[in-house]
């Protein structure tokens, strides 16, 4: 227990360090969520790094290497695993030759860095306007829900190609992904949000809250949030691949990165139709997304358990596996007594 | 060679993990308990009654509880049964009625289709037959109107209905243990006499044994053979009720007894008259829309002053809490006028009522629902301060602990979520909450009656303490008259949403004027186990004739 | 209820105002002149300008709005040149690129939409509901990480090569199924949906980890509920606590995504619809938008628009229906 | 003409037997055939399903290779009878002529066609006729003025008499498109005639679904082969399903299961990935069909643009092409040819070889970088390329890349402007907002070098207010001058030789810079027989496929 003297000062958002400092004592206990944190870490770290290793490997992501592919049977690279070599470590891309080692960290960069951001503004918008339209009053509640429809019902395709026209050619493309995306792509989690906190604001300790003088920010911020977090890390860490997908669509119809730079997405896309000409490149960036995929999964459920302080210890009946393990760490006590 | 009794507990031990540390709730506890007996657990709030309860249905499995020493329930080795045995100890054999009856309800379902499925579990009887049972024993628990009520979710019966449902889930199944955690908290007198009566004659016709788990010592007298003081998790006193609360032989035990409030003990020196802090005139409220309207509460009038206690009592369902809400404003009145200290309040939109909210506080019934599973009972408590704007962190948790103790909770517990708290502790940290906020008002809806005596008379006396200190007024809800004797300076009896009586604490239990306040009155479980039973006769007789 | 769903309706029509005026701007914002490209190629600058004025483009934009306007609620008349035609209310108007009624277009092409994306649905809420409670169930054990990674996978890939490997191992390799062509349901509704079940199955496993990973979230959520512990203490099985208890909670969840999944797929299937070439109006869509025909794109629009208000009102009254707590105002 | 005219033809492969009649043949398309107004229609010949219904007065000849870029009688006896300077054509027409009613078609049938092109609603069609006949440029089509074009003669019923402004020995050729195809005036219906055009063909259309994406064609009863050497029509039945994804249409193609063993496509080419694919399977490779059509694709200048002004700087930029990666980026060496000359490599343009930049296979860097510092940038300099975002492997993305990485090479730093399809096209043709330096292409609206170098070098097609096509904007009288030399030729063969030279000629300005042309390589079903591919279209034709 913390003395009150060195109590720390509450962090913006957590109710109080003591609460962040439980949930990642709980998340130290589980070797799964630690490797995905460490996967995703090494991923960022990759990314990062891209250019270094790149370096390392002797390699740039835009040279073509002409003499590496088989022009006369459509590009494919010649050699074993898509061109894999000392020199090109994981092959390289059909038609081009390009290195693929290279492009896959750096298409790493733009599709962490879109996939996130876009699952970011999803996220924050979502539940703002989902807290809103659940606490506010009937009237702010039909305006924000008949505008999640209106932006549900908007295909992104319009939304995308008359933004990538209005906004000058030097805007950062990236910037401009996570913008559409994420402007679009809120509703889910809003209508979740929304959907819970209508359930949730009828509980006598939002009643608490309120009588406590909160105001309806307040109450949302440190009542309903908490409870919100589960469906909405669980939400984030699907919404995660989505994104990186959309963003592969938007690379298809040219308002995605420009070319010549990588992303994962854009790669997938290209790779469509290799899968059995050159399984390599599909394999890469496909097992790339998964990798990332699951340890989000994992660790966003991680998480998201080591959040419900319940979780720890609750009168629950366990599964099979459960019990036993119980009953065993009951005559361990036993019998060290 | 003798028979095996239903219940074998010897040297149970239960610890919980905490982030701090180990807790040792029960700590070398042994008793059996023959087929057809009955055995109460008394003991102060904390003292580990429901987690013995729990460990009678292995209910610490696979919760990381650590569990030691060794639980028979009918032959059943509770610790090592496997799943299909544990499946049919629970509710075959033991049947439970938890003590948080809001929570222990799925909100989602109608409460006879909850009762049905349970039952067909363990009888293989259709649906309909299920069905109809399900309202049957609704109906023996005194639910009015069963066959409607029993399409009812949970969230539209009021606390002692939904506590009555728990129990007729329990009866339901005709199991050979009945263990029940606080059956009758939230039940008026004359339900709650009802019900121990409804119990007693269930043992009596099929020979049910009862585990009866409550720290209303009166309540045990009425219905048990023997009875097992406990304290920090180890016995204090075992034995014949008459003898342990006859003649108590541990110090414990007596101190117990004597903090009992009753219906002939001292009652207060009426407070000088306060400003007038809140005035409802006919206030109404309707739940539901046209034909199915049902009116909650129905034409109430009141006054509260400050420095005052306003004792409200009445049968389950009468409109307490409905009243009791619409008091501070978290129902809107759909009818009649409400004024706090001259300010019409009954309709003011929520920003204008901002003002006002911390000068009105509640302490909610249902201790479970009042707190946020995922914050820590500190943070909840400091919610008040923060939103005053006090921004200094030392100073909030010197605050809080302070609360804490003055609550009679450890003040280290800052960082505990609520499900790390025993039923009566968790009403105390609401009790704390409410005071945090230093309100002018403050409703306390059933504040004491999932304390054990002890710790209710230092609720009681902490709420006194604080009334003098601060003036502050109180509408006290409960349905234990004496209790309510005790504390309050006037008094006013619901029914029916509405209110039959109002008047100082000598008017009403002094003369009562309406027959149902009588009949109230006679209702009070007595401490001496002879009387109680000559009591209960009497209702019978009342009731046959 | 009533009132409900009619203040609902109410509702449903300032969306489709709303959207109309948005793809409107949107369309002025967007590069590219529709006339140019509904005349040809090489026409010439006196054609163009014909085609133009024909289209209504030389109007103000607000003027065109408001003659969409009209056209919705009164009908118009347009003259095609050749003649003059009559499109009824609500008209959405005539192709730029075809001359077709717009209504009609969009009328003909919602069946096919309507089948992907209703069939999905039910592939995904069986997959998906189904695996995330069973993962649920089977917390931690290797049937949940088993089901958690194919899940996954599903997520993980786009559909375009989701869809081509189905496509690929069923009908060209095991030639179980011969390649799918779109037959109406109305024509013969076995084949229908004999040819329906790949795309069903592509979008459907796409979509279905994303409730799979929401049902068992919400599922463990409501686990650690108390009231689960009251049936737990009652003998009831796991699996009864899960299916029937755990579930319920996991569905107001579910119905909110499902709401807006379904109406958004109502123009949303692009990559299905143009892979498994299923005439809808992902297609109609993306074709509109390609060559700037501002009537079709308003057209899909307005029925994804008025998609998404039913999907969500019957979304508000299932779950006021599943909780019964919540008031529908 | 524009480019996507030729870009929607088709295939090629052999199955073996003597072609029968009947079966049903399926045709599985990417596009729908959402035009199917003869007015409307662009492709050249009529396209390939549209000439399955529609008859012209001169049509291609229907053999493989060369020979299949000649023009041969269709409707008319002859290929047309010039008068002297070549400005006047007359035709007449075969006997026993009918449409798909029974009613005999008349020479007025083919001028009401002609005239209906004119209409704005009925838009779309090649502007030769505009651009050629009398009074072309300010008649409206017959809705708006009932007179009729007073420049087609039709003196008898099968007698049609053509008056132009100049010569055009090329005319032949034009009277293949489609808009010289009978409509009879009491069928038309206008803008919903193509729901259902009166068939002069072997087949007639008696089902179109969602706008042109399933069509059903089934025999025209009223059809006499003994009129019609060219069509074979041994099919019973052509079931063409449109709209579906490229990669399906080659890999039921390659499948070939149930009704997809007798199917073709007419404009999906196997892929990149395809073809490796294809390459290590024999049995798969002998349904492969390979055709070259005449397309050229190529980079643009705009000279009005700096530093494009400079001759130097386009110089520098044809040195350092890596021809090797745009051909790798266009799909390999099966789907694309290094281009060094604007015209495509077959007799009937008049092709003359010529490489005035020699780049080698990979680019010649250094020879840019000295041209450049000739040209004032010893430090290499910046461009913008525009190119276009569709997936077309012509304008699109990977050609761009693969361009700018070559000149990176030589210190020519591209930034890239990729636009979406519209707004590209809307670029590039425009005269005023045309950037100096872009992706272009060029299609051939008939295989002579005429519709080939005409809209792209003569300096009176500049057109300032619509879709203009001489990119560099060159006026050069001497280049006009023979350009209309040419044209009075109606000996075709003399014509080639100058086409030829005319454009080893202009080559020397760099006003382009000429990539690749493309090949097409597309499957067949396995019973598909009869697989003919000319050197017009280059892929196969589906009036002579048989599926039995
Ligand atoms: N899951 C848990 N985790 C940690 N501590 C717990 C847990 N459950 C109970 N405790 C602690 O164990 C002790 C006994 O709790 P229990 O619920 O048995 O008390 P009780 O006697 O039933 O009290 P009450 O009358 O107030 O209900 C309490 O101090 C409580 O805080
Ligand atoms: N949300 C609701 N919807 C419908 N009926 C309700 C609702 N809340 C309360 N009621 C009904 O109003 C009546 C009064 O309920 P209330 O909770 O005020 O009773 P109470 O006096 O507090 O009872 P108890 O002592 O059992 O807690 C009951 O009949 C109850 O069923
Ligand atoms: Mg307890
Ligand atoms: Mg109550």
């Amino acid at each position: 227990m913390t003395s009150l003297t060195d109590a720390p000062a509450p962090v913006a958002g957590l109710p109080a360090t003591g609460a962040a400092r439980q949930v990642w004592r709980r998340l130290r206990t589980r070797p799964a969520a630690l490797v995905s944190a460490a996967v995703l870490l090494l991923l960022v770290l990759l990314a990062l790094a891209a250019p270094l290793l790149a370096a390392l490997e002797g390699q740039d992501p835009h040279t073509y290497h002409d003499d590496l592919v088989d022009s006369a049977r459509g590009g494919v690279p010649y050699g074993a695993f898509g061109g894999a070599s000392a020199d090109h470590w994981l092959g390289v891309e059909p038609g081009t030759g390009r290195d693929l080692f290279v492009r896959l960290l750096h298409g790493a960069r733009i599709s962490l860095l879109v996939a996130v951001g876009a699952t970011a503004v999803q996220i924050l918008i979502g539940v703002l306007v989902g807290l809103a339209a659940g606490l506010g009053g009937r009237w702010l509640d039909g305006l924000l829900s008949r505008l999640t429809d209106v932006l549900v019902a908007l295909p992104m395709l319009v939304l995308a190609l008359a933004l990538t026209a209005v906004v000058p050619r030097d805007f950062p493309r990236p910037l401009l992904l996570i913008l559409v995306i994420g402007l679009l792509g809120w509703a889910y989690t809003s209508r979740i949000v929304r959907a819970q906190t209508l359930t949730l604001r009828s509980l006598d300790f939002v009643a608490a809250s309120r009588l406590a003088g909160s105001g309806r920010w307040r109450t949302a911020r440190r009542e309903l949030l908490p409870s919100l977090a589960a469906p909405v890390i669980t939400y984030a860490a699907i919404s995660f691949p989505t994104n990186i997908v959309v963003e592969a669509s938007l690379s298809f119809l040219g308002v995605g990165v420009t070319p010549p730079t990588p992303s994962w997405g854009q790669m997938l896309s290209t790779a469509q139709t290799w899968f059995r000409a050159d399984p390599a490149y599909v394999l890469l960036p496909a097992g790339l997304l998964f990798v990332t995929v699951l340890a989000f999964t994992v660790l966003g459920d991680a998480v998201r358990t080591a959040l419900d302080p319940r979780e720890a210890s609750r009168l629950r009946v366990g599964t099979r596996k459960e019990s036993r393990r119980a009953s065993r760490a009951g005559s361990l006590k036993e019998a060290s007594r | 060679m003798t028979e095996s009794p239903l219940v074998e507990v010897s040297d149970l031990t239960v610890e919980f993990e905490r982030e701090a540390g180990a807790v040792r709730a029960v700590d070398g506890l042994s008793f059996t308990l023959g087929e057809g007996r009955a055995l109460a657990l008394v003991g102060e709030s904390g003292s580990g009654k429901s987690t013995v309860a729990g460990a009678l249905l292995g209910l610490h499995r696979g919760t990381g509880a650590r569990v030691g020493g060794s639980v028979r329930v009918g032959g059943i080795d509770v610790a090592s049964a496997g799943p299909a045995e544990l499946r049919r100890l629970r509710g075959g054999v033991a049947a439970m009625v938890f003590q948080d009856p809001l929570s222990a309800l799925d909100p989602y379902y109608a409460v006879g289709d909850q009762i049905a499925e349970v039952y067909r579990i363990h009888h293989p009887v259709s649906r309909r037959a299920a069905r109809a049972r399900a309202v049957e024993v609704l109906g023996r628990v005194g639910i009015p109107d069963t066959a409607r009520r029993s399409r009812s979710r949970p969230h539209e019966f009021s606390g002692g209905m939904r506590q009555r449902a728990l129990l007729a889930m329990a009866l339901a199944c005709e199991p050979k243990l009945l263990v029940a955690d606080e059956p009758t908290t939230a039940l008026d007198v004359t339900v709650q006499a009802q019900i121990l009566d409804l119990l007693h004659e269930l043992r009596r016709e099929t020979g049910t044994a009862l585990l009866l788990v409550t720290h209303d010592v009166g309540v045990a007298a009425e219905s048990v053979d023997e009875v097992l003081v406990m304290r920090d998790g180890r016995e204090v006193e075992r034995g014949p009720v008459a003898g342990v609360l006859g003649a108590p032989s541990a110090p414990y035990t007596r101190a117990l007894l004597s903090a009992v409030p009753r219906l002939d003990g001292p009652v207060r020196t009426p407070a000088e008259m306060g400003e007038t802090l809140l005035e409802a005139a006919d206030l109404r409220r309707e739940f539901g829309r046209g034909k199915a309207a049902v009116a909650a509460v129905d034409g109430v009038s009141l006054t509260v002053r400050s420095g005052e206690t306003l004792g409200v009592v009445g049968e389950s369902g009468s409109g307490k809490t409905t009243l009791g809400r619409m008091l501070v404003r978290l129902l809107d009145p759909t009818g009649g006028e409400l004024r706090y200290r001259g300010t019409r309040i009954g309709s003011l939109p929520e920003r204008e009522l901002r003002p006002y909210r911390r000068e009105l506080q509640m302490v909610f019934q249902d201790p479970v629902a009042s707190l946020n599973p995922r914050r820590s009972v500190g943070e909840s408590i400091a919610d008040p301060l923060r939103v005053a704007g006090e921004r200094n962190e030392t100073r909030i948790r010197g605050r809080v602990r302070e609360l804490l103790d003055r609550v009679g909770l450890d003040p280290d517990r800052y960082e505990a979520y609520p499900h790390e708290f025993s039923g009566g502790q968790r009403q105390r940290v609401g009790i704390a909450r409410a005071l945090a906020a230093e309100p002018r008002l403050i409703v306390c809806d059933e504040p004491v009656s999932a304390l054990d005596v002890t710790t209710q008379a230092q609720v009681t006396a902490l709420l006194a303490e604080l009334q003098a200190e601060l003036g502050l007024g109180l509408v006290f809800i409960a349905h234990d008259l004496a209790v309510v004797r005790q504390v309050s300076d006037r008094v006013a009896v619901m029914r029916g949403g509405r209110i039959v009586e109002q008047g100082t604490v000598a008017e009403v239990y002094g003369a009562p004027q309406d027959p149902y306040t009588r009949q109230l009155l006679a209702a009070v479980p007595s401490l001496d186990p002879v009387r109680a039973a000559e009591r209960r006769g009497r209702r019978q007789e009342l009731a046959a004739a | 209820m009533t009132r409900f769903v009619l203040k609902r309706l109410a509702g449903a029509v300032l969306v489709l105002l709303a959207l109309s005026v948005l793809v409107y701007a949107l369309f002025y914002l967007a590069p590219g002149d529709p006339a140019r490209l509904a005349c040809g190629e090489r026409c010439n600058p006196e054609q163009i300008a014909q085609v133009r004025e024909q289209l209504g483009l030389n109007d103000s934009a607000f003027v065109q709005y408001l003659h969409f306007l009209q056209g919705v609620f009164t009908g118009r008349d347009y003259s095609t040149g050749t003649s003059v035609t009559h499109c009824d209310a609500p008209c959405l108007g005539l192709s730029y690129q075809n001359d077709q009624q717009v209504t009609q277009l969009v009328l003909e092409r919602l069946p096919a939409t309507a089948s992907l994306a209703l069939g999905a649905m039910v592939i995904w809420l069986l997959v998906g509901v189904g695996t995330g409670l069973l993962s649920a169930l089977r917390r931690g054990g290797v049937t949940e990480r088993a089901l958690t990674v194919l899940t996954l996978a599903g997520t993980g890939t786009p559909v375009f090569i989701l869809g081509l490997l189905l496509l690929m191992a069923v009908c060209a390799y095991l030639q179980w199924l011969p390649f799918p062509s779109y037959v109406p349901l109305g024509e013969d509704p076995e084949q229908w949906a004999w040819n329906m079940l790949l795309p069903w199955l592509t979008l459907g496993f796409f979509e279905s980890a994303k409730y799979a990973r929401l049902t068992r979230s919400s599922t463990l959520e409501t686990l650690a509920e108390d009231h689960i512990r009251t049936f737990r203490a009652y003998g009831v099985g796991e699996r009864s606590v899960v299916a029937r208890h755990a579930l319920r909670g996991a569905v107001p969840p579910v119905i909110a995504v499902s709401a807006v999944d379904l109406g958004s797929m109502f123009g949303g299937a692009v990559l299905t619809e143009s892979l498994f070439g299923i005439p809808g109006l992902g297609k109609t869509l993306l074709d509109g938008v390609r060559t700037i025909d501002l009537p079709v794109v308003v057209g899909v629009v307005m029925v994804m628009g008025t998609a998404v208000v039913l999907a969500n009102v019957l979304a508000d009254l299932l779950y006021a229906a599943a909780d019964r707590r919540v008031v529908l105002t | 003409g524009p480019e996507d005219a030729g870009a929607k033809g088709g295939t090629s492969g052999k199955a073996a037997g003597a072609p029968q009649k009947g079966g049903t043949l399926t045709v599985l398309n990417n596009e729908a055939q959402s035009d199917f107004d003869p007015a409307r229609l662009y492709t050249s010949g009529g396209g390939n399903v549209p000439s399955l219904v529609f008859r012209t007065l001169t049509t291609r000849n229907r053999e493989a290779g060369a020979a299949g870029t000649q023009v041969v009688p269709d409707l008319a006896t002859d290929t047309g009878r010039p008068n002297k300077d070549a400005t006047e054509w007359t035709y007449t027409l075969k006997e026993g002529l009918k449409f798909e009613d029974g009613t005999a078609i008349t020479s007025a049938d083919i001028k009401y066609g002609i005239e209906r092109s004119f209409a704005a609603e009925l838009s779309g069609g090649a502007p030769y006729l505009r651009d050629w006949l009398v009074g072309g440029d300010t008649y409206q089509g017959p809705y708006k003025d009932k007179n009729g074009l007073a420049s087609i003669v039709t003196p008898d019923a099968r007698t049609i008499v053509f008056k132009l402004r100049k010569p055009e020995g090329e005319f032949p050729f034009v009277a293949t498109q489609t808009q010289f195809a009978p409509v009879p005036k009491a069928k038309d219906t206008g803008a919903k005639y193509e729901e259902h055009p009166v068939s002069s063909g072997p087949y007639k259309v008696v089902e179109n679904e969602n706008d042109g994406e399933h069509l059903v064609l089934e025999r025209n009863e009223h059809w006499d082969p003994k009129t019609d050497e060219e069509r074979k029509a041994y099919p019973d039945k052509i079931d063409v399903k449109s709209g579906l994804d490229e990669a399906v249409i080659n890999q039921r193609l390659a499948t070939s299961s149930g009704a997809d063993a007798a199917a073709v496509t007419t404009d999906t080419n196997l892929g990149p990935a395809e073809l490796a694919q294809v390459g290590s399977d024999k049995a798969l490779a002998a349904r492969v069909g390979t055709g070259r059509f005449g397309f050229t694709n190529y980079i643009a200048f705009n000279p009005k643009v700096k530093p494009f002004d400079n001759p130097k700087v386009r110089q520098a930029v044809s040195y350092a092409v890596n021809r090797t990666s745009v051909v790798n980026a266009a799909g390999g060496s099966a789907l694309a040819e290094p281009a060094t000359t604007f015209l495509p490599e077959q007799k009937a343009f008049g092709f003359t070889a010529y490489d005035h930049f020699p780049a080698g296979k990979t680019g010649d860097p250094e020879k840019a970088k000295a041209l450049l510092k000739e040209a004032g940038y010893p430090n290499g300099l910046t461009v913008t390329l525009l190119h276009s975002t569709a997936q077309n492997r012509t304008t699109s993305p990977e050609i761009a890349t693969a361009v700018q990485e070559a000149l990176g090479k030589a210190g020519i730093t591209v930034k890239l402007d990729g636009q979406e399809p519209n707004s590209f096209n809307e670029k590039r043709w425009s005269v005023k907002d045309a950037p100096g330096f872009f992706l272009s292409r060029w299609g051939a609206d008939w295989p002579a070098g005429g519709p080939f170098l005409a809209p792209i070098f003569d300096g009176r097609q500049i057109v300032t207010n619509g879709s203009n096509y001489n990119h560099a904007q060159l006026n050069d009288p001497a280049v006009n001058k023979e350009i209309d030399e040419i044209n009075k030729l109606t000996d075709l063969k003399a014509a080639a030789a100058r086409w030829g030279a005319l454009d080893k000629k202009i080559g020397e300005q760099a006003l382009d810079v000429p990539l690749f042309h493309p090949v097409y390589k597309r499957l067949v079903g396995k019973d598909v027989k009869n697989v003919v591919i000319g050197d017009w279209t280059g892929v196969l034709d589906v009036s002579l496929v048989a599926v039995k």
